[in-house]
C-alpha cells in the first residue's frame, strides 16, 4: 500500500544539510559538534517514524523528477530500504560520537566531518532509491564522498590507497552504469518496486551480460573476493571511516545492491530457471573461506579485521545467491548482525590505537587487564562471528542453513561450519593474549579508553546481544527482514 | 566521362586552381607563401560560383531600355560580392598576424617559428 | 503588425550593432566598454528569452526580412536547436563579466585595445546567434565568417609570445574549412536553385546527378568537422584554446566549438529529408571518429601540466561524444549529443573560468606549480572540482546525462561495442582530473607563498560559481534541456523512419 | 620528398571533387534548374519589385539584405581584429640591421600624377556608390576606390597630411557609418512594411530609391575608412 511522503527524501537531506553547514561553519569546534549530532539524532527519528509504518507494510513513495518517461529520480522506503537505512542511521549515531573523541587531536576536521556527512546521507539515499538510475546517482556519490576521507592523512601510502579505491569502484561504477542501460534497453523500466522487471524472453546472454556487469559492478564494492583489493589498502584511513565506511556504509551498499539486482531487477522466479545464481553462490562460498584463511595470518590488527568483513560480507551475497526464503531472511539480517559486531571491533581496535598506540596482534599481549571493558565488548563481537547462540551472528547462520537445506545445497552446511572454525582460530587468539597472557612490564593498572570511545562500543556489544536474543520480538528489524522477504518471494 | 569535363570545363579550372591553392599552404614555408596559397584558393571558389550563375549568350542582369534576355542570373554575383569582402577580410586580419609575427620574432618561415616555440 | 516575431532580427543585430559602437562609445574612457557590452548583452538576453519562450510555446517559427516568402529571400528559422541561443547568450554574458577585471590583468596588452577586445567579442556571440538562428544556407556562410574572425583575433589578442602563431594556424585552417563549406553552398546552389535551406531539402531529391550532392555532403561535413575540431582535424585546437585569455577559451570551448557540431546538425536535416544518400557509411564513420577522439583526447590531456592545456584537449574528447551521439542517429544518441552539446558548454565554461582565477591570482599555469591553491582560494578550487566531477560525468552533475543517453542510443542502435568504450572512456578522462583534484587540496604547495594568495576578485568568482552550481543542477534538471531536444530529434529523424 | 607526397595526397584528393564538379548540370545552359528557379523571378519582377534596375544590387540590397548586413559586420570585424592585433605594438627600432632603411625616395613624376589625379578619382567613386541600383556598381565598389586613393595619398603626402581626414574623435563614427546606415533603414523599413530591412511596395518609388541611396552611401564610405584606418595601423612606425 503505497503513501506519498516526503520523509524518505527528508533523512538524506537532512545529512546533505548537515555537511553543507559543517562545510560553511564548521571552523568553530562547537557548531560543527552541534550539527553532526543534531543531524544524526534527528534523522534517526525520521527513519524511526517510518518504521512502524512500513513494519504495518505500508510503502513510503516520494517521486521528485523524470527526465523522460522511465527515467527520472524518486525515493521509495520499502521493507528492504527501510532494513539498511535503520541500520545505517542508528550506526551513523554511534560512529559520530566516537568519531567526535577520536579526531580530538587531529587536522583537517571540517573536511573530515563535512565528507562523512555527505557519505551517510548518500548510504541512505541509496536505501530510499526506488529506481536503479537514482540508485546509480547515490552510489556514484558514495564513491567520490569516500575518497576524501580515504586519503584524509595525506601520506603517499594514503593516495596509493586512494587511487587504488577509486580505480576499483569507478570501473564497477562504470559497470552498473550499462548494466542498467541495458536493463533500461530490454525493459523500458528502471523501477525497483516490483519483485523483479526482467523476463525470460529476453534473450539468454544479454540477460547473463546484464547480470554479469551488474553483480560484477556491485562486488567491487561489497569486496567479493577477486574484486576486494581496496578494502585492505584503504584500512590507512582513520579508524571512524574504516569503522562506518568500510564496515558498514560502502561495502553493505555494494551488498545492498547485489540484493536490489537479485530480488527486484531480476526476480526470484526468473533468476531459478536462468541459473546465474550457482556460480555466484560458489564464489561467495570460496570467498568466506579464502579471506577467513588470510586473516588468520594478517598481524596487523585493522587488516586482519578487514580480511573478516570480506569473509562476513560473502555470507550476506551467498545468502541471496541462494534463492529460498530462509536464505533470503539470513542475507537481510546479516546486514545489521554483521554491521553491529563489526563497528564494534573497529571502535576497539581504534580506542587500542588512540590509548596505547598498539596496532599488531601480537602487542596486544595483557590488554585485558589494562582495558576490561574494550576487550570485553570485543569478545562479545568475536562470539556473534562465530556464531555462539545468544549472539547476532548465530542467527544469520542458522538461517543460512536452514535456506541451504531448503535448496538441498548442503556443501553451504560445510562452509559454514569450516568458516566457523576460521572465525575461532582468528579472534580467540586475540581474546587468549589480552586475558590469559600477562602484560608485559608491570602495567596492571586499569586504564579505560575515554567515555565518547568506550560508550559507543559498549552500546554496540550490547545491540550485538539484543539483536541475538530478542530477534522474534514484533518491534525488531528482524521483522522487516520477513517482510522484505515476504514482498519478494510473493508469500 | 572525359566529356562531361570538358563541357564542365570551367568547373573544372576552379577545381584545380583550389588544390594548387591547398598545395601551396600545405607545401610552402614562408608564411606570405601559405597566405597568398589561401588567397587563390578563394579566388578559385568565388570563380566556380560566378561561373555557375553564366547563361549562354547573356547578358548582365541590368533592366536598361535595350536590354534583351537571356539574362546571367543575378544571386552568384551578390553571392560573389559578398564572398570578396570575406576574403578581404581575411587577408587584413592575416596580414596584421604576420606583421606582428615578424615584428616580435623577426622571422615568417614556419619551421624556424616551430623552433622557437 | 507587431507580433513576438520582431525579436528575432533584433537578437542577431543587437550585438553586431553593439559591436560596432563600442569604440565609439569608448572615446572618452575605455572602462565604458564594459558597461556598454554588459547592457548590450542584457537586450540581447531578454530577446533570447522572449523566442525560447515562443518556440516553447508554438514549436519552430521564422521570420522574414525583407517580407519575401522564403525561397525568394532569406528565412531566419528559430527551431529547438536554435533554442542553444541560451547557453550562448548565457555563457557570452558571463565571459563579459569575467573580462572586465582579466583584460585589465592583461599586462602585455596595451589599453587603447581594450575596446577592440570587447567590440570582437560581441561580434563572435552575434555572428554565433545569427549562424544558430538563421535558415538560409549562404546568410549560415556569412555568420560563420563573422565568429571566425573575431575567434582568431581574440586567440591572438593576449599577449603570450607564441599566441599570434596558433592563431594564424587556426586562421590558416578555419579558413580552408570556410573555403569548403562555400563551396559545397555553391554547388547546392548549382543542384537546386534555391539557397533556402528547406527548399534545397525538398528540391536535391529531384537533383538530376547524385555525385554533386555527395561530394557538397562531404565538403561540408569535413568543413564542419574542422571547425568542431574532430579527431583528423582538431591540431589548431590544443594552442589556440590555451594560449587564448581565460574568458576567450571559454567562449571558444564552449560555444564556438558547438557551432561545427550545430552545421552538421543543419546537414542532417538537410540531407535526411532529402533522402537522396544512404547517410548509414557517414554515420559510421563520425561514430568511429567521435570514438577516436575521446580516447585520443583523454589520452593526451593525461600528460599535460598546463592546466588550460589541459582543459583544451578534453574539449576534444568530449567533441567527440556529441559526434558519437550524432552518428548512432537513434532517437536516445541524438538527445543525448544535443544535451551534451548545451551541459559542456556550462562545464567547460565553469572549468576555464575557474582556471582564469588560479591564473589571474597565482600568476602561474602548471599544476605543480599550483600545488596547495586549494587552502587559499577554497571557492575556486570548489568550482574546478564540481566542473571535474560533472565532466567526467557523475550522476547529479550535467555530464551525466550525456553518457546515460548515448550509452543507451548506443545499444538501440545495436552496437553495444560504442557504449561500452564511451563509458570506460570516460574512465581515462578521471584520470587526469583528479590529478587536478589531488594538486589542488591534497599536495604540499611548491611555492609557498601560493598560500596567501587572496581569493579571486567578485566580479570573476559570480560567473564561476553561478556555472559551478548550474553545472550540479543540470542533471537533475536535465528535463528543461530535453524538453527542447526531443522534439527536434524526433523531427531530425522523422524521414528515415527513425 | 614531402613534397611529392603532398602533391600525390593533393591529385587524389582532386578525384572526387572532379567527379562531382563533373557531372554538375552543364555549364551555360538556361534551363539548368539555377536559372528557372529563383532568378528567373528576380529578373522578371525584380525592377518593378525591388526598385532596382541593376538586379544585381536589387538582390544584394532587397531581396538578400540581411546577407550585406552580415557582410558589412565582417568588414568591421576585419578591422576590429586588425586594431586588436596591431595597436600599440611599435615596430622595432629601424636600425635593426645597423644601417636604418632609407624609405625609397618618391619619383616626383608619381606624386605629381597622384595628387592631379585625386579629385576624378573621387568624382568617378562617388559615381559608382550614387548610381549603383542603375548601373554596374554600388557602395562596396566605391568604398574600394575611396580606400585605394586614401593610402596611394598617404603614400603620396605622408601620413601626417592625410591623417586628419579621420579625426580621432569622427573616425569610429565613420568607421561605424555602414551597419548604422543599414540598421536605420532596416527600422524605417519595419515601420513602413512591419518587415525588418522592408522596402516599401511600386506606389512610393521614390522612398525604396532614397534608402538604397543612403545604405549605398553608408557603405562606401564605412568601406573606405575601414580600408584607410588599416593601412594606417600597419604602416604605423
Amino acid at each position: 500500500m503505497e503513501v506519498y511522503d516526503i520523509r524518505p527524501i527528508l533523512a538524506p537531506t537532512i545529512s546533505l544539510v548537515c555537511a553543507g553547514m559543517v562545510f560553511l561553519v564548521g571552523r568553530n569546534k562547537h557548531w560543527r559538534r552541534f550539527w553532526m549530532l543534531s543531524a544524526a539524532v534527528l534523522k534517526l527519528v525520521v527513519v524511526m517514524s517510518m518504521l512502524p509504518g512500513s513494519l504495518r507494510g505500508i510503502v513510503y513513495v516520494f517521486d521528485m523528477i523524470d527526465f523522460t518517461p522511465g527515467i527520472g529520480i524518486g525515493f521509495r522506503a520499502d521493507a528492504l530500504g527501510m532494513f539498511f537505512a535503520v541500520v545505517s542511521s542508528t550506526l551513523w549515531l554511534f560512529t559520530t560520537i566516537y568519531a567526535i573523541g577520536y579526531m580530538k587531536g587531529e587536522g583537517q576536521r571540517v573536511r573530515f566531518f563535512g565528507f562523512f556527512a555527505l557519505c551517510v546521507s548518500t548510504t541512505v539515499g541509496l536505501a530510499f532509491a526506488e529506481n536503479l538510475l537514482t540508485f546509480f546517482i547515490f552510489y556514484e556519490m558514495l564513491t567520490i564522498c569516500t575518497y576524501p576521507l580515504v586519503i584524509h592523512d595525506e601520506t603517499p601510502e594514503a593516495f596509493r590507497a586512494g587511487r587504488k579505491y577509486l580505480t576499483y569502484t569507478l570501473i564497477g561504477g562504470a559497470c552498473i552504469l550499462v548494466g542498467a542501460v541495458m536493463v533500461f534497453d530490454a525493459t523500458g523500466t528502471l523501477s525497483l518496486s516490483q519483485p523483479g522487471i526482467l523476463s525470460t524472453d529476453i534473450s539468454y546472454n544479454t540477460l547473463a551480460l546484464i547480470f554479469a556487469l551488474l553483480i560484477g559492478g556491485f562486488s567491487v564494492k561489497a569486496a567479493v573476493m577477486p574484486l576486494h583489493g581496496w578494502l585492505p589498502s584503504a584500512m590507512v584511513a582513520p579508524t571512524p571511516v574504516t569503522a562506518l565506511l568500510h564496515a558498514v556504509a560502502v561495502v553493505k551498499a555494494g551488498a545492498f545492491g547485489i540484493l536490489r539486482t537479485i530480488y527486484n531487477v531480476f526476480g526470484v522466479d526468473v533468476l531459478e530457471d536462468v541459473g546465474f545464481t550457482i556460480p555466484l553462490a560458489a564464489i561467495a562460498g570460496f570467498t568466506i573461506i579464502a579471506a577467513s584463511l588470510v586473516a588468520i595470518f594478517q598481524d596487523n590488527f585493522k587488516r586482519r579485521l578487514a580480511f573478516s568483513t570480506i569473509s562476513q560480507l560473502s555470507y550476506i551475497v551467498l545468502g541471496a545467491a541462494l534463492l529460498t526464503p530462509f536464505a533470503a531472511t539470513a542475507a537481510i539480517v546479516h546486514i545489521a548482525n554483521q554491521a553491529f559486531p563489526k563497528i564494534t571491533m573497529f571502535f576497539v581496535a581504534g580506542a587500542i590505537q588512540r590509548k596505547t598506540g598498539k596496532t599488531t596482534v601480537h602487542e596486544l599481549a595483557g590488554i585485558g587487564y589494562r582495558m576490561p571493558w574494550t576487550m570485553g565488548a570485543f569478545s562479545v563481537a568475536a562470539m556473534s562471528f562465530i556464531g555462539m547462540p545468544l549472539f547476532a551472528g548465530f542467527i544469520t547462520k542458522w538461517y543460512l542453513s536452514l535456506g541451504a537445506l531448503e535448496s538441498a545445497d548442503y556443501w553451504v552446511l560445510i562452509v559454514m561450519v569450516v568458516s566457523s572454525m576460521l572465525n575461532a582460530a582468528y579472534f580467540l587468539p586475540i581474546i587468549y593474549l589480552a586475558f590469559f597472557k600477562a602484560p608485559p612490564g608491570t602495567e596492571m593498572h586499569v586504564d579505560e579508553a575515554p567515555p565518547t570511545l568506550l560508550v559507543p562500543i559498549l552500546i554496540c556489544a550490547a545491540y550485538v546481544i539484543i539483536l541475538g536474543t530478542t530477534a522474534q520480538v514484533p518491534g525488531m528489524p528482524f521483522s522487516l527482514a520477513e517482510a522484505a522477504v515476504h514482498f519478494v518471494f510473493g508469500l | 566521362m572525359l566529356e562531361a569535363l570538358w563541357n564542365n570545363v570551367d568547373y573544372v579550372a576552379s577545381v584545380v586552381l583550389f588544390c594548387i591553392g591547398l598545395y601551396i599552404i600545405i607545401a610552402k614555408n614562408n608564411l606570405i607563401k601559405k597566405f597568398l596559397g589561401l588567397n587563390i584558393m578563394e579566388t578559385a571558389v568565388f570563380s566556380f560560383i560566378v561561373a555557375l550563375g553564366v547563361v549562354d549568350g547573356g547578358e548582365p542582369p541590368i533592366m536598361g531600355p535595350d536590354a534583351t534576355p537571356p539574362f546571367a542570373s543575378p544571386i552568384p554575383q551578390a553571392l560573389v560580392l559578398t564572398g570578396i569582402v570575406v576574403a578581404v577580410s581575411t587577408t587584413a586580419l592575416a596580414l596584421s598576424l604576420i606583421i606582428r609575427i615578424y615584428r616580435q620574432c623577426g622571422t615568417i618561415e614556419a619551421d624556424e617559428l616551430r623552433e622557437m616555440e | 503588425m507587431y507580433d513576438w516575431a520582431h525579436w528575432l532580427p533584433l537578437a542577431i543585430l543587437t550585438p553586431l550593432l553593439g559591436a560596432v559602437l563600442t569604440p565609439v562609445v569608448s572615446l572618452r574612457s575605455r572602462h565604458v566598454a564594459v558597461w556598454w557590452s554588459l547592457g548590450v548583452m542584457t537586450v540581447t538576453s531578454v530577446a533570447a528569452a522572449m523566442l525560447i519562450i515562443r518556440v516553447a510555446l508554438e514549436g519552430p517559427f521564422s521570420y522574414l526580412p525583407g517580407g519575401w516568402e522564403p525561397p525568394y529571400g532569406i528565412e531566419l528559422r528559430f527551431d529547438e536547436f536554435s533554442a542553444s541561443v541560451s547557453v550562448i547568450v548565457l555563457i557570452g554574458w558571463l565571459a563579459v563579466l569575467y573580462s572586465l577585471r582579466y583584460t585589465e590583468w592583461l599586462r602585455e596588452v596595451p589599453k587603447q585595445r581594450i575596446p577592440y577586445y570587447y567590440s570582437l567579442l560581441l561580434l563572435n556571440l552575434g555572428g554565433m546567434i545569427g549562424f544558430v538562428v538563421t535558415g538560409d544556407l549562404f546568410n549560415l556562410f556569412v555568420f560563420l565568417e563573422i565568429l571566425s574572425l573575431s575567434s582568431y583575433a581574440l586567440v591572438a589578442f593576449s599577449g603570450e609570445h607564441i599566441a599570434e602563431m596558433a592563431a594564424f594556424k587556426y586562421l590558416l585552417m578555419g579558413a580552408i574549412s570556410s573555403l569548403l563549406v562555400l563551396f559545397s553552398i555553391a554547388i547546392l546552389f548549382g543542384l537546386t536553385g534555391s539557397l533556402n535551406m528547406a527548399d534545397v531539402a525538398t528540391r536535391l531529391s529531384s537533383a538530376e546527378s547524385v555525385a554533386p550532392a555527395a561530394l557538397a555532403l562531404g565538403m561540408l561535413t569535413v568543413g564542419f568537422m574542422v571547425k568542431a575540431a574532430l579527431f583528423p582535424v582538431h591540431i589548431w585546437l590544443p594552442d589556440a584554446h590555451s594560449i587564448a585569455p581565460s574568458p576567450i577559451s571559454a567562449v571558444l570551448s564552449g560555444l564556438v566549438v558547438k557551432i561545427g557540431i550545430l552545421g552538421m546538425i543543419r546537414i542532417y536535416q538537410i540531407y535526411n529529408t532529402a533522402g537522396v544518400i544512404d547517410m548509414h557509411w557517414l554515420n559510421h564513420v563520425l561514430v568511429w571518429l567521435g570514438a577516436i577522439s575521446i580516447v585520443m583526447g583523454a589520452f593526451f590531456a593525461i600528460f599535460q601540466d598546463d592546466i588550460k592545456l589541459m582543459l583544451a584537449y578534453s574539449t576534444i574528447s568530449n567533441i567527440g561524444y556529441i559526434v558519437m551521439g550524432l552518428g548512432l542517429s537513434t532517437n536516445f544518441s541524438i538527445i543525448g549529443g544535443s544535451v551534451h552539446v548545451f551541459n559542456h558548454a556550462l562545464i567547460k565554461a565553469t572549468l576555464f573560468f575557474a582556471a582564469g582565477c588560479l591564473i589571474y591570482r597565482t600568476g602561474y599555469r602548471t599544476l605543480t606549480d599550483l600545488r596547495g591553491v586549494g587552502h587559499s582560494m577554497p571557492l575556486t578550487s570548489i568550482a574546478i572540482s564540481i566542473g571535474a566531477i560533472s565532466i567526467v560525468g557523475i550522476p547529479p552533475t550535467a555530464g551525466f546525462l550525456c553518457k546515460w543517453y548515448i550509452t543507451l542510443g548506443a545499444f538501440e542502435a545495436e552496437q553495444p561495442f560504442f557504449g561500452f568504450a564511451l563509458i570506460f572512456g570516460a574512465l581515462f578522462i578521471f584520470i587526469y582530473y583528479i590529478r587536478m583534484v589531488n594538486a589542488f587540496y591534497f599536495q604540499a604547495p611548491t611555492h609557498p607563498e601560493i598560500l596567501e594568495v587572496k581569493e579571486a576578485p567578485a566580479s570573476m568568482l559570480f560567473p564561476t560559481l553561478f556555472l559551478a552550481g548550474l553545472c550540479l543542477v543540470m542533471g537533475i534538471l536535465g528535463r528543461i534541456p530535453l524538453a527542447f531536444i526531443e522534439p527536434a530529434a524526433q523531427r531530425l529523424l522523422a524521414p528515415l523512419g527513425g | 620528398m614531402k613534397k611529392a607526397l603532398v602533391a600525390a595526397l593533393l591529385v587524389l584528393t582532386a578525384i572526387p571533387l572532379l567527379i562531382g564538379v563533373a557531372s554538375m548540370p552543364p555549364h551555360g545552359d538556361p534551363d539548368a534548374p539555377m536559372h528557372t528557379h529563383v532568378s528567373a523571378r528576380y529578373i522578371e519582377q525584380g525592377e518593378e519589385e525591388a526598385g532596382a534596375a541593376n538586379i544585381v544590387t536589387a538582390v544584394i540590397l532587397n531581396y538578400r539584405g540581411l546577407d550585406t548586413a552580415g557582410e558589412v559586420t565582417v568588414i568591421f570585424t576585419a578591422l576590429a581584429a586588425a586594431l586588436a592585433v596591431l595597436i600599440g605594438f611599435p615596430a622595432p627600432p629601424k636600425d635593426n640591421d645597423g644601417v636604418p632603411a632609407a624609405p625609397a625616395p618618391l619619383s616626383p613624376v608619381v606624386s605629381f600624377v597622384v595628387r592631379l589625379l585625386a579629385p576624378f578619382i573621387v568624382l568617378f567613386s562617388v559615381y559608382v556608390i550614387l548610381n549603383g541600383h542603375v548601373t554596374p556598381g554600388g557602395g562596396f565598389q566605391g568604398g574600394a576606390i575611396l580606400g585605394g586613393l586614401f593610402i596611394a595619398l598617404t603614400i603620396v603626402l605622408g601620413e601626417g597630411r592625410t591623417r586628419v581626414l579621420l579625426p580621432r574623435r569622427g573616425a569610429p563614427w565613420m568607421q561605424g557609418a555602414a551597419l548604422l546606415a543599414f540598421v536605420a533603414v532596416g527600422i524605417l523599413g519595419t515601420a513602413l512594411t512591419g518587415y525588418f530591412l522592408g522596402y516599401p511596395a511600386e506606389s512610393q518609388h521614390l522612398v525604396t530609391e532614397l534608402m538604397m541611396l543612403v545604405i549605398e552611401v553608408g557603405i562606401g564610405l564605412g568601406g573606405a575608412a575601414i580600408f584607410a584606418t588599416i593601412f594606417l595601423q600597419m604602416e604605423e612606425e
